[in-house]
């Protein structure tokens, strides 16, 4: 669903976009332009409602996870937490195990870091919102597309370096226009059964 | 590119219907309310059809194992109106669950009766995978059938694509062929004539259900041979 | 662009206000822990691989369990195992739901009347363990350890072992198999003096004549035999089904040859007839190793009559005819087949013994492979070699123990019924019933449902609700156990340690091992870590005899030996028949362990270990009767029958035999009686149709009707789900008025029933088959409610030698319900 | 309103009274033909929400009262548009009351009939994937267009001759003035706005009728283009469309007769106009006669294995009760009605006409479940027994037909006035100048 996904993005969150188009509406100043516009307004609102009605809200991640300060700073790579994308169909969002390896101890001052030593003292783990999901009826591997495709992280998920804040949504949303226009691209095949299961 | 077809040896099968059930748990064919079951809703894409000829005491009971047929020209994918079922280029007909409007015009058009319609939601766990995670739990109001496992094959490419290599013969198997105790069930690729299923596809036992059709099925029976 | 459907269906539900219809399928057909489920959302996806023996029946096929993440999602056939080489049955194939079940006992329970509706109350193992021990400790300390009862059922190897220990260490007598394992032997044991079940080599024998031995479906062991014979054209192999019904052996069969229920056992003398009479039994073999062939002439002048005379006199075809219903054309055909052929097998089971007459019919079978000289030859009988298991030393028994065993066990029959066994569920529910020679006061029960099993069902409910403390393993509520007053359930195959070695008339010397390829999806025990746990509670030399922790170091000991012994060989891949046949010739034994743990790990890993070679043997290790020659006049039966003679304590000695005779049934008389021959069954005469059961792959004693892809299967073939059907020919449907698809009520003299007419070609006239496994009223709720138990409506009656329940000796009358 | 009917008391005043006056039995009927809908709605509602399982169709058996329905109603809908266009181009004069109730037939049975479809399908919320992801190779894709096609060219066509009489409802003011206004489309009854509306009509007429053949010869690819015996028929295509021209000459007959009787049309639906419309049913019942005699007898006479199989299904089968039981009502029953002058009464038309009408109803049936009950691979037959729900779907689909009537009744004319008006003032003359043109020129002396 292409528009629901772009009006979801450009609003930011849902009730931003709803008062902005509401801010326009009172705006407009001629009468037969109000109309319209009132019309118009009925109408995205709807579009709103159904946005929200249809769509998942983005994800609040339970700490404020930077990858920014993990690549460059620490100078990790996707992999090394990652670690089962050149082997496995999923890419494994890390467990507490792999933190810990780390954060054992606390490395700064962090007070997200200090959310996340709380987790590794009760030895529970963090409960990561997953925002990259396939449906269930499509085959989609990792291994694949990075190993056998030789694709970089970023084709699909952006430039990850960069974020400071958790991811919260897909960069590039998981719809099967963009599998193929990708598939397209690099002439792979876009027969149904390579990835509907 | 490989052409996947079956060979049913009807002189092994014994009919024990265990690559019915292997079927349904490779691929998460629902099970039915009994009544349903018994009002023609049972689901099998392996189907056993079972049936006696001649009278009493010169009965003979034949067992024959009914995969779907994945014709080469298939009646099904032609009456499709969405494309939700189609004849992809290794010869498998695929079901797209998710393109299905539900409108049965390919089981319909099936000679074989091959194609099993989602009566109601399937039930199995709840909010949890199935039991194979591997396969998509279909959902109320569409057309599913045999894939001939087509999952397994996207499995077994992806290793041969990581590997840098051909698929091996014997490497992608159904789920029915896997566990067949008779060894009666023969898969593979029937363009590279070297294959078991191209030998067996030539043998002189051969035969294929409604071939008069024209509609070159690609699941090849072996007819049985009684040594009396 | 998709609209999700629950949307629109909310859409459109608002809109109209409309209520969504009720139920309409089934349940959640799997259960599974809040954790697993999180963890099948979630994971990484790990795929791996276990390799098990399955445990849903004791035909011990290799199984391979995919597991994603450590959740099994997927079993198949272990390739590499040599009884199923990948293959495996619908039920064995099903073993994850079983896994998941809904109704799977999750923790023990015992009866409490006040506990609710159910009547069951959760408590801890370690409660119900001391419930139980408490009780075993009481009556050992009474004197009275014998009180104690163990009813197993199909186990067998270590497990079967352990718990003759424990019965023994703890005193007692009472520890029977009611799968009829004992009563089973009788013939054999009859015959050549076998206290197993022979092993049939159908790979090489180019001719098999079955005896209403359905080996495809209800054998043993029906996927090794299904391997075996799908190779049949590669070994030229014909095979000729003898059954009253077209079974699936009988379908897949070269011939068929519909016989009469009851007369198998004439039949075989018939072909026996044929054999004699053109002289194409194998006479150098009669000569040297068989008694009771010909006519003989004791010390004291009397003349007795051989095999052969009695056969020749008795067994002409025609007389044959009439009695089977088989054509003499058939006979002679089949005799001379038989003759002319070689290596040619015969093989005796189920429809065969499942009657009165059974053991004589087995009998009679069974010397048709005596005429063939068919024992320890390629395409013959062949006893297998016993796994070479480390032992236990045994611990000598204590003054009580020793006391109690030497009571009379419960199970013999207290009258002049089945001499020949320790066991039939038949004299063991009446010695219970009426408290003779004593009381039962525990009962274990270990697998099966001899409830739903017996034909006695009425008296064994009664005689289990006479026992003050039945303690059951079951891992689900079923018939048996709804009687139990404390379940301990055992794990499921997946979750525990065991062992299945040697499955009956498979044709080579095998230890199959299973062991937790997930961790206990609830709070279950194995039934082996429980016996020792309450021989330790009980203490004293009952604790002595159990010096390990648990069962699973249990296996480690007995697997020692085999390890030591040098022998066999962990199962590998790619070891076929060539192969084999290479390795003989080198000498048995592939691989060198450098430890015992390599040697574990390994077969962990792979799954068993097994040796095709046997060790050549004597005549006198083939027949171990006392003349070491093969019995056709069978000297074990002369002296059983014997001894009951002397026990009804008469004088008149010839009197006596007489009454013993008309007591247990038999009709012959003279030295017939000790010789392989036809008994009539005592069928009513005003019943029009003989009622036979049969099992099916699915669901095979009834363990399979819980699974509800298993009831789907049951009657898939013809098209029944989840309900029984009884098959009847066209002609006697049409006799009867009855059309294919009507409700028929089955009449018998001991109850009656309704079930769905299906009619088929595959049956002869004046038979009618209903399947058995359906028709149960617990086992969980897909079991509960489907179908009809024909056992429930069979007359009480039993092999008169052996015990053995007498499946096909009911006569019944059909009337279209209403 | 006495005031209205004095200033214009017109000749066909009793075609306009529907619209004005509505009795108690109008709505007594209208009420229960609600409920009937409402009932058929909630059931509809209980298959979306619980799956298709809540019918009778099966394994085998994957279609069945819907499709039956669907074809039988879209074969009604020939009814209208077709037989209307016909006997305007071939100029039958009698045909001037006929026309508007036709052409009303099939725009309602149109909607109702294509709605069918979607009521059949298992994912009715996919249905947009028939527009992104159609393939025209599908039979089923040939029927969404030309039934679309059907339904527009035939709502135009019902539409444009009723304009005069919409302005002439305008012009005698009353409720819903606005209305009128609006669909009058400003008609004054100009010379050139009646040259328009001719011109459009002729066309229209022209073009209507190779798509409502089109339509149901469609329809029967549906059947035909599968390998199934007993549908993969070369003739299916003409056999549905007499089939349908068939059923729609009853159903219209039906549809006659009623309004007749309850708005006392007795003067302009006269006896003659159901003689003619009888005899069109009886030579429709001989050609339907003669295709299906066709169609069994090629496959009785090659006797194909599986083509046998279910002709002998359907001979002595367990269809045998429908299969005769159409053949009666098909056309022994017509056949003898209309052959006897004493039995051709209105009422005799009347029972021939539902006869037909069911035994049409039944054609479909039987043309739909036995070959599909009937597997090759010698598969267990099915059996198809329809529930409750359908039962309930096709009684609301018939309350929807005749529901769709009476309120098209209370709006406008069911009669056409400005044609029974240019009957009188052109027919005439127009007809004799015709006839006069038929014949040979008369000498002319000199």
């Amino acid at each position: 669903m292409p528009i629901f996904a772009k009006c979801r993005r450009n609003s930011g969150l849902n009730n931003h976009g709803f008062l902005r188009y509401r801010s326009s509406m009172t705006l407009s100043s001629s009468p037969s332009k109000r109309s319209f516009l009132c019309r118009s307004a009925v109408l995205l609102l709807a579009m709103m409602v159904g946005c929200a009605l249809t769509s998942d809200d983005r994800k609040i991640q339970p700490i404020v996870y930077s990858h920014k300060s993990h690549i460059e700073n620490a100078g990790l790579t996707c992999t090394d937490c990652h670690s089962s994308v050149q082997t496995l169909a999923a890419a494994s969002i890390p467990n507490l195990e792999v933190c810990r390896n780390c954060h054992s101890e606390s490395l700064s001052e962090s007070p997200e870091e200090a959310k996340l030593l709380k987790y590794v003292a009760k030895a529970a783990e963090v409960p990561w919102e997953r925002v990259y999901k396939v449906p269930d009826h499509v085959y989609f591997s990792h291994r694949r597309h990075v190993v056998a495709g030789r694709l970089e992280c970023e084709v699909c998920h952006g430039n990850v370096q960069q974020f400071t804040m958790p991811v919260s949504l897909p960069e590039i949303p998981v719809t099967m226009e963009n599998c193929m226009s990708c598939h397209r691209k690099h002439n792979v095949t876009n027969d149904c059964l390579s990835c509907h299961r | 590119m490989p052409k996947w077809a079956m060979v049913i040896d009807l002189d092994r099968c014994t009919g024990c219907g265990a690559c019915n059930v292997a079927c349904k748990m490779e691929n998460n064919v629902p099970i039915v309310d009994p009544d349903e079951a018994q009002n023609g809703r049972a689901m099998f894409w392996m189907d056993m059809v079972a049936t006696y000829e001649g009278e009493f005491p010169h009965t003979e009971a034949k067992h024959v194992p009914k995969p779907c047929f994945h014709c080469d020209d298939p009646p099904c994918t032609k009456v499709c109106p969405v494309g939700a079922t189609y004849r992809n280029p290794e010869g498998l007909v695929g079901q797209i669950y998710h393109r299905c409007i539900g409108c049965r015009y390919c089981m319909a058009a099936c000679p074989f009766t091959a194609k099993v319609y989602n009566w109601y939601d399937p039930k199995w766990i709840d909010g949890a995978q199935v039991a194979n995670p591997d396969v998509s739990q279909r959902m109320v109001g569409v057309v599913e059938k045999c894939s001939f496992c087509a999952h397994r094959l996207q499995k077994v490419k992806e290793t041969a694509d990581v590997e840098g290599r051909e698929i091996q013969e014997n490497e992608y198997v159904p789920a029915c062929m896997e566990n067949c105790p008779a060894d009666a069930i023969v898969f593979g690729d029937i363009d590279n004539r070297n294959s078991k299923v191209s030998r067996l596809s030539r043998s002189y036992r051969v035969f294929r259900y409604m071939d008069d059709l024209g509609v070159k099925p690609k699941v090849y029976y072996l007819a049985r041979r009684t040594s009396s | 662009m998709e609209i999700k459907r629950r949307d629109f269906l909310k859409l459109f539900g608002s809109l109209s206000g409309a209520v969504v219809l009720g139920e309409y399928a089934l349940d959640e057909v799997m259960e599974l822990p809040e954790g697993i489920i999180e963890l099948a959302k979630n994971g990484p996806g790990v795929e791996t691989w276990q390799n098990t023996i399955c445990g849903l029946c004791p035909a011990g096929c290799g199984m391979r369990i995919r597991l994603i993440d450590g959740i099994p999602v997927y079993v198949k056939g272990n390739p590499i195992y040599p009884i199923n080489k990948g293959g495996l049955c619908p039920l064995g194939l099903n073993a994850l739901h079983s896994l998941y079940h809904p109704d799977r006992l999750k923790r023990p329970m015992r009866k409490n009347q006040s506990a609710g509706t159910s009547g069951w109350e959760d408590v801890s193992w370690d409660e119900a363990l001391k419930t139980v021990s408490d009780k075993l400790v009481e009556l050992r300390n009474t004197g009275k350890p014998h009180h104690v009862a163990f009813l197993g059922h199909e186990e067998n190897g270590l497990m079967k072992r352990l718990i003759e220990r424990f019965m023994q260490a703890y005193g007692s007598p009472n520890y029977y198999q009611c799968s009829s394992a004992q009563n089973n032997v009788v013939p054999y044991a009859l015959l050549h003096g076998h206290t197993t079940m022979p092993t049939y080599d159908i790979l090489n024998a180019r001719l098999i004549v079955s005896f209403g031995s359905n080996f495809l479906e209800e054998g043993y062991s029906p996927i090794y035999y299904t391997k075996l014979y799908s190779h049949h054209e590669e070994q030229r192999t014909r095979y000729v089904q003898i059954e009253s019904r077209l079974s699936l052996t009988a379908a897949n069969a070269d011939q068929w040859v519909p016989i009469l229920p009851g007369t198998y056992g004439a039949l075989a003398l018939g072909l026996a007839y044929v054999l004699i009479r053109e002289e194409l039994y194998d006479k150098e073999f009669v000569q040297q190793r068989m008694v009771g062939f010909e006519d003989r002439v004791d010390r004291s002048g009397t003349r007795h009559v051989g095999f052969k005379n009695m056969v020749l006199g008795n067994y002409y075809p025609e007389k044959v005819e009439e009695l089977t219903g088989v054509p003499s054309s058939v006979i002679l055909q089949l005799g001379r087949e038989i003759g002319n052929t070689r290596p040619s097998l015969v093989i005796g089971d189920h429809g065969a013994i499942d009657n009165t007459n059974g053991t004589y019919s087995a009998m009679a079978v069974h010397s048709l492979n005596a005429l063939l000289g068919n024992f320890e030859k390629e395409g013959g009988i062949f006893f297998v070699d016993e796994p070479p298991f480390g032992g236990f030393k045994s611990v000598p028994l204590d003054a009580t123990a020793r006391k109690g065993r030497s009571q009379d066990p419960i199970g013999l029959s207290k009258g002049n019924a089945f001499p020949l066994t320790r066991f039939s569920i038949e004299s063991f529910t009446k010695n219970v019933l009426s408290g003779t020679p004593y009381p039962i006061d525990v009962l274990f029960v270990l697998g099966g449902n001899p409830l739903f099993s017996a034909l006695n069902q009425k008296e064994f409910s009664q005689a289990l609700q006479k026992i003050p403390l039945v303690v059951s393993f079951d891992n689900m509520l079923n018939e048996t156990s709804e009687h139990a007053h404390v379940i301990l359930p055992h794990d499921h195959f997946m979750e525990s340690w065991g062992e299945v070695s040697n499955v009956t008339s498979v044709g080579f010397t095998h230890v199959g091992m299973q062991h937790p390829v997930i961790s206990r999806v609830y709070d279950t025990r194995h039934t082996g870590d429980v016996l020792i746990d309450l021989a330790k509670r009980i203490g004293g030399q009952v604790s002595r005899a159990f010096p390990l922790k648990n069962y699973e170091e249990e296996l480690k000991r007995a697997l020692n030996g085999v390890y030591n012994s040098g022998t066999g060989a962990i199962v590998t891949e790619g070891v076929g028949t060539h192969w084999i046949q290479f390795l003989r010739q080198r000498g048995w034994q592939i691989g060198q362990y450098a430890s015992f743990d390599e040697f574990w790990d390994r077969l962990i890993k792979q799954g068993g270990w097994w040796n095709p070679i046997r060790k050549t043997k004597r005549w006198g290790q083939v027949f171990r009767t006392r003349s070491q020659k093969f019995e056709l006049s069978s000297q074990a039966l002369r002296e059983g029958l014997d001894k009951l003679v002397v026990k009804t304590g008469k004088t008149n000695s010839a009197q006596d035999r007489e009454f013993v005779l008309s007591q247990l049934n038999i009709s012959a008389r003279g030295d017939t009686v000790f010789l392989p021959h036809h008994e009539p069954v005592p069928y009513e005469v005003d019943m029009p149709l003989h009622l036979i059961t049969f099992r099916v792959l699915s669901v095979r004693d009834g363990q399979g009707a819980a699974l509800p892809m298993m009831q789907e299967m049951f009657g898939h073939s013809v098209r029944r789900y989840w309900q029984s059907w009884a098959e009847i020919n066209p002609k006697t449907a049409e006799l009867q008025h009855v059309r294919d698809g009507d409700w028929i009520l089955v009449q018998s003299d001991a109850g009656n029933l309704k079930v769905k007419a299906k009619v088929s070609e595959g049956i002869m006239p004046n038979v009618i088959a209903i399947p058995f496994g359906l028709g149960h009223t617990s086992l969980g709720r897909y079991a509960k409610g489907h179908g009809v138990n024909p056992n429930s409506i069979m007359k009480n009656l039993y092999d008169m030698l052996s015990g053995k329940p007498a499946t096909q000796a009911t006569k019944v009358r059909i009337s279209v319900a209403t | 309103m006495t005031q209205r009917s004095g200033a214009m008391v017109d000749r066909d005043e009793i075609l306009f009274r529907p619209i004005y006056f509505t009795g108690k039995g109008f709505h007594i009927t209208f009420g229960i033909l609600a409920l009937v809908l409402l009932w058929s709605l909630y059931m509809y509602v209980t298959q979306l929400s619980s799956g298709l399982g809540l019918t009778g169709m099966n394994q085998p058996v994957s279609w069945g009262f819907y499709i039956v329905n669907f074809v039988f109603f879209i074969g009604i809908s020939h009814a209208g548009t077709l037989i209307s266009a016909i006997l305007r181009l071939s100029k039958a004069e009698w045909r001037r009351p006929i026309t508007r109730m036709a052409e009303v037939i099939t725009a309602i049975v149109l909607a109702i009939g294509g709605l069918h479809p979607i009521i059949d399908l298992g994912r009715p919320d996919r249905m947009l994937n028939l527009f992104t992801a159609g393939r025209l190779q599908s039979p089923l894709l040939w029927d969404v267009t030309s039934i679309t096609a059907y339904f527009t060219a035939s709502t135009v066509y019902l539409y444009l001759p009723m304009i005069p009489d919409i302005a002439r409802i305008r012009d005698r003011g009353g409720k819903m003035k606005w209305l009128y206004t609006f669909m009058a489309w400003g008609w004054r009854g100009t010379k050139r706005q009646k040259h328009v509306l001719n011109r459009a009509i002729s066309i229209l007429m022209v073009m209507v009728i190779p798509i409502a053949i089109s339509v149901h010869t469609v329809i029967s690819y549906i059947f035909s283009m599968t390998l199934q015996p007993g549908w993969h028929s070369t003739i299916f295509g003409p056999y549905f469309v007499v089939g349908a021209i068939f059923s729609g000459i009853a159903a219209l007959l039906i549809v006659m007769i009623a309004f007749r009787r309850v708005y006392h049309f007795e003067n302009y639906l006269k006896e003659i106009h159901f003689q003619y419309l009888g005899t069109l049913l009886l030579i429709m019942s001989l050609i339907w006669f003669y295709f299906t005699f066709s169609e069994y007898l090629t496959g009785v006479f090659g006797a194909e294995p599986h083509e046998m199989h279910i002709i002998m299904y359907k001979l002595t089968g367990p269809y045998a009760v429908f299969f005769w039981g159409m053949i009666l009502c098909n056309f022994v029953l017509p056949v003898i009605i209309m052959s006897f002058k004493k039995l051709r009464t209105i009422t005799g038309i009347l029972i021939a006409s539902m006869g037909v009408v069911i035994g049409m109803w039944l054609e479909r049936l039987i043309i739909v479940v036995p070959s599909l009950a009937n597997p090759r691979m010698e598969l267990p037959a099915g059996m198809y027994m329809p529930t409750m729900l359908e039962w309930s779907l096709f009684a609301g689909g018939i309350a929807v037909f005749v529901m769709g009537f009476m309120i098209f009744s209370k709006f406008f004319p069911l009669i056409s006035i400005w044609e029974i008006e240019e009957g009188r003032t052109h027919g005439r003359k127009e007809v004799e100048e015709r006839i006069e043109s038929y014949l040979p020129a008369a000498e002319r002396p000199g």
